[in-house]
């Protein structure tokens, strides 16, 4: 079957007659129209899954950009001198793109979890916190903690980033499980639509023969099934679209607690991402049956 | 119109047809008879491009079938009409749409011929059937509906296998002289059939000339029908 | 179709003339077998998800369990009297099962990330926590307030339970989406193993036909037909669950990082639930054929 | 054996066969004629349980068919021999397969009546086309593989519908004695058939009557053959 223009204007303006000479296959079309629309609908969830986790390893990822934490442990008088020391020190230290003292309100919001709001900052000997936010080079850690323990005493350095990588990490690897699922629904969908074209032209021998006998052309018998099968897919897939995100919408957000789980849905464009599903399904569908009927009218004479 | 040259034919197992050449003239009437299983469907298959010949050469309309492409085939058959020995319909479209069904996928409208296929249908008996689906057919009304269906088009070449096996007499002599108008009308007209009678009461309507399939080869066969 | 014991001898027993009398079905029996298997598939990484989130629940829902702390925020010689007098109040507290002052090293591992390790808790004023472990029915949060605000002006009563019991909401509701996807995959199975065997049905209303005709009884077509399908329903799912189970385990585990995305994989006996699926799918798909077939067979004659 | 008291069938519309009352007596042979569309393949298939009257009492073996459960229906095809017209196989089988397929249904096993099953296809001439396909077969060879399947159970009763439509004459003789033999084993035989001639063949070796459906009636045809 050749792909030109005229095919494919063809099977877009469809023809009543061609449409009615093959007939309607019955179960083999609900079964494409449902596989279409419930892979689509569990590829919504890996969509959401895998744009959650993709949103969550952006934000550990910036985070893991401030990898670093400077704790300044220095008697109350000593502490605001050493932290100008410590920051000068990081200011000359190649791979730091900014460093910053964090404010008291900062450090109480921090440690309310475990002293409570009202924490008097001033009587107690707490630490300053100086953030580090490192290029993507990255600095030499244990450079710099030499050069700080030689400079300023009372300088700790923290390096967060040892153990939120693996977390960052797996949060990708979560993500591109997500797409994997979401790629290989979509290569089901071919599988599954080829196999039923087929089983469609198999068990439409008989009205192939009979159309070939009275003087129809390939194409035009290539493209009644072409035409069935990719609306079925595409019709399908968008039903299932429409459920799965309402499925997803409807989900329970869990209120306002932050956190991985509450976020298993779409923000903004995100919401759009699931309407990529029915052309693609419905294109995969059409390159699909095509081939199928190609193949299979190429074999019976 | 088609000219078949030396031609052998092989399912596989040893030659089934052996050096055949025969030539449809425009315009002549053809029997094709010999025992069963002889080769009668084979070499009506051989005339239409259902076949390739395993040796020599078949011509339709002047060109050698071997050079056809698969659309060529499609359009030398909206030129020939069939009649398929196990009559073939598409079950889920009424009697009047499979007999106007080469009109629909040559792409001309079915409503153009309207005129043609309601006579058509009276001169085979089947106006009052002409609703029901194939499969509410009876067998004799099976084959009147292949028979309209293949000369729906006036095709320059009509090919009718066993076109009367399961009709009674009446009905085949009408349907002999609705083949024999067509050869009238210039058309070429080749049957296969076993039945000896009908060809009998075909030369009283018409110079038809025999052909008889025996041991692999065609011959014409003489006066002794 | 009557479903004694005899026919159903007879459908695992087989019968080899009864199974070459049924066409092998082609491209319907591949698209079966492809279905079953990708639906078992995704139906693993459903389990693996909804057990993942399920122990995840558990763990957090322990946590739940001990949902609340008191601070001690008191003058050095002040901190153990009141320490004392807060856990009298608690343990004539109903709805209290159980409270404990944790000890130095544990503070001290709780404050590490602020801090660091080498942290002087005697010199610096920070306050005792006391765990508080509720019954199932819980305690009167603003009852003991008030008791403590009377009886030990340094405590401070944090309850956790608050911020956390809609993160463990939330994981039942993550455990609950895997279980419904997982029964959304068997089931969207039934429906496909029911049309395909319509489909084939259909496509074999010849072969039925001369079946009957010949003198074949409906449940010797029938079961040739379910025979079939429940046998590829079993395989084709058996594949699926192995491949998904590999998958599930060959994905990277994050090394020893805690936390929900490394957890995404099976654990002890979690690891026998995926050997369900393959008798689920084929006792489903059992029913399925049967169902189709002894309809189908009703409306033909 | 076989019963109609006061038959009616309508397809929906009007009634096509009206108060028919015909018995088959146990080694009783008729045949059935009548012009297309007159309903000889309706009222067959109303003898083997394959329609229900709309009015009337169809009793098969002393049983009225409208008292058969499904399974009895298939118990009575056992001993039912059926030509249909359109002559249907599995076509994934081959034809010795297919011929034995009532043995194979029945739950005997195809290889005890393996001699029986040489000896039919050799009587049918089909020997050297066992092994092939159904749709490898030409017209008459699927006609007479159709005839071997139905009497290969050696059943009480063979119904043929048009049994030699698409053979030639020698081969129609030939299977016309099978049947005729089978008879005089005392099995019951009909045949509906438009073909006169094969009546008269007929008439010469056996005690026949002739049915003939006119005007939805069932007439016992006279000497006019
Ligand atoms: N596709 C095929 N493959 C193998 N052999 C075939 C095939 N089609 C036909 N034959 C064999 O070729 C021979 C001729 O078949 P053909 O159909 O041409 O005979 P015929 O003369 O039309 O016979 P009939 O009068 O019975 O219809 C037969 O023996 C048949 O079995
Ligand atoms: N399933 C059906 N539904 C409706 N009408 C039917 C059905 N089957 C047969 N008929 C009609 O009933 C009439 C008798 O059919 P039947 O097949 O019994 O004829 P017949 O005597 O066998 O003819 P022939 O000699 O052509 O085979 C025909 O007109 C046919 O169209
Ligand atoms: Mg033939
Ligand atoms: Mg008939």
């Amino acid at each position: 079957m050749k792909f030109d223009l005229k095919t494919l204007r063809a099977l877009v303006a469809g023809d009543r007659y061609a449409d009615r000479v093959v007939p309607p296959t019955g179960f083999t079309a609900q079964l494409t129209l449902f596989v279409s629309g419930a892979m689509a609908f569990l590829a919504v969830f890996a969509l959401a899954l895998s744009l959650a986790s993709g949103r969550l390893a952006d934000r550990w990822g910036d985070e893991l950009a401030r990898t670093a934490t400077i704790r300044i442990v220095a008697p109350e008088d000593q502490r605001a001198i050493q932290t100008n020391a410590a920051l000068q020190v990081l200011s000359t230290t190649p791979g730091i793109a900014d460093a910053r003292a964090l404010t008291d309100e900062e450090q109480q919001a921090l440690l309310a979890p475990w002293f409570g709001q009202d924490l008097p900052l001033d009587t107690l000997p707490v630490p300053r916190l100086i953030e580090i936010e490192a290029t993507d080079q990255g600095f030499d850690v244990t450079g710099l903690r030499l050069r700080l323990a030689a400079e300023v005493p009372g300088a700790v350095l923290d390096d967060h980033g040892r153990w939120r990588a693996p977390l960052v990490s797996a949060a990708q690897r979560l993500r591109l499980l997500g797409w994997t699922v979401a790629l290989l629904i979509v290569g089901a969908v071919a599988a599954m639509v080829t196999l039923a074209a087929n089983a469609a032209l198999a068990a439409n021998a008989q009205v192939i023969a009979v159309l070939r006998l009275v003087g129809a052309t390939d194409s035009y018998i290539a493209n009644a099934f072409v035409r069935r099968f990719t609306l079925r897919a595409l019709v399908g897939s968008a039903v299932g679209v429409v459920v799965g995100v309402l499925a997803v919408w409807l989900m329970p957000s869990g209120g306002d607690t932050p956190g991985f789980l509450t976020g298993l849905g779409f923000q903004g464009v995100g919401w759009l991402v699931p309407l990529l599903l029915p052309p693609v399904c419905g294109g995969v569908a059409l390159f699909a049956t095509a081939y199928a009927a190609s193949r299979a009218l190429r074999t019976l004479t | 119109m088609i000219e078949l040259e030396n031609v052998a034919y092989s399912y596989g197992g040893g030659e089934l047809l052996s050096d055949i050449s025969v030539k449809l003239a425009p315009g002549s009437f053809h029997f094709l008879t010999g025992p069963s299983g002889a080769g009668k469907t084979t070499l009506l298959k051989l005339c239409y491009g259902a076949l390739l010949p395993t040796a020599g050469h078949v011509r339709l309309f002047d060109r050698d079938v071997r050079s056809l492409q698969r659309d060529d085939i499609a359009k030398v058959r909206r030129r020939v009409g069939v009649v398929h020995q196990d009559v073939q319909f598409l079950d889920h479209l009424p009697v009047s749409d499979n007999v106007a069904l080469p009109l629909t996928v040559s792409g001309r409208q079915a409503e153009t011929a309207n005129g043609d296929l309601t006579e058509l249908l009276a001169w085979v008996g089947l106006t009052n059937r002409s609703d029901a689906m194939p499969p509410e057919l009876s067998g004799g009304e099976r084959q009147r509906a292949a028979l309209a269906r293949a000369v729906i088009m006036s095709p320059d070449v009509v090919l009718a296998d066993e076109p009367t096996g399961n009709v009674d007499w009446d009905m085949s002599q009408r349907l002999l002289t609705l083949l024999v108008e067509l050869n009238k009308m210039g058309k070429t007209v080749l049957i296969a059939t076993h039945d000896l009678s009908l060809i009998r009461a075909a030369k009283a309507q018409v110079q038809a000339r025999v052909l008889r399939i025996s041991n692999r080869r065609v011959q014409l066969a003489g006066a002794d029908l």
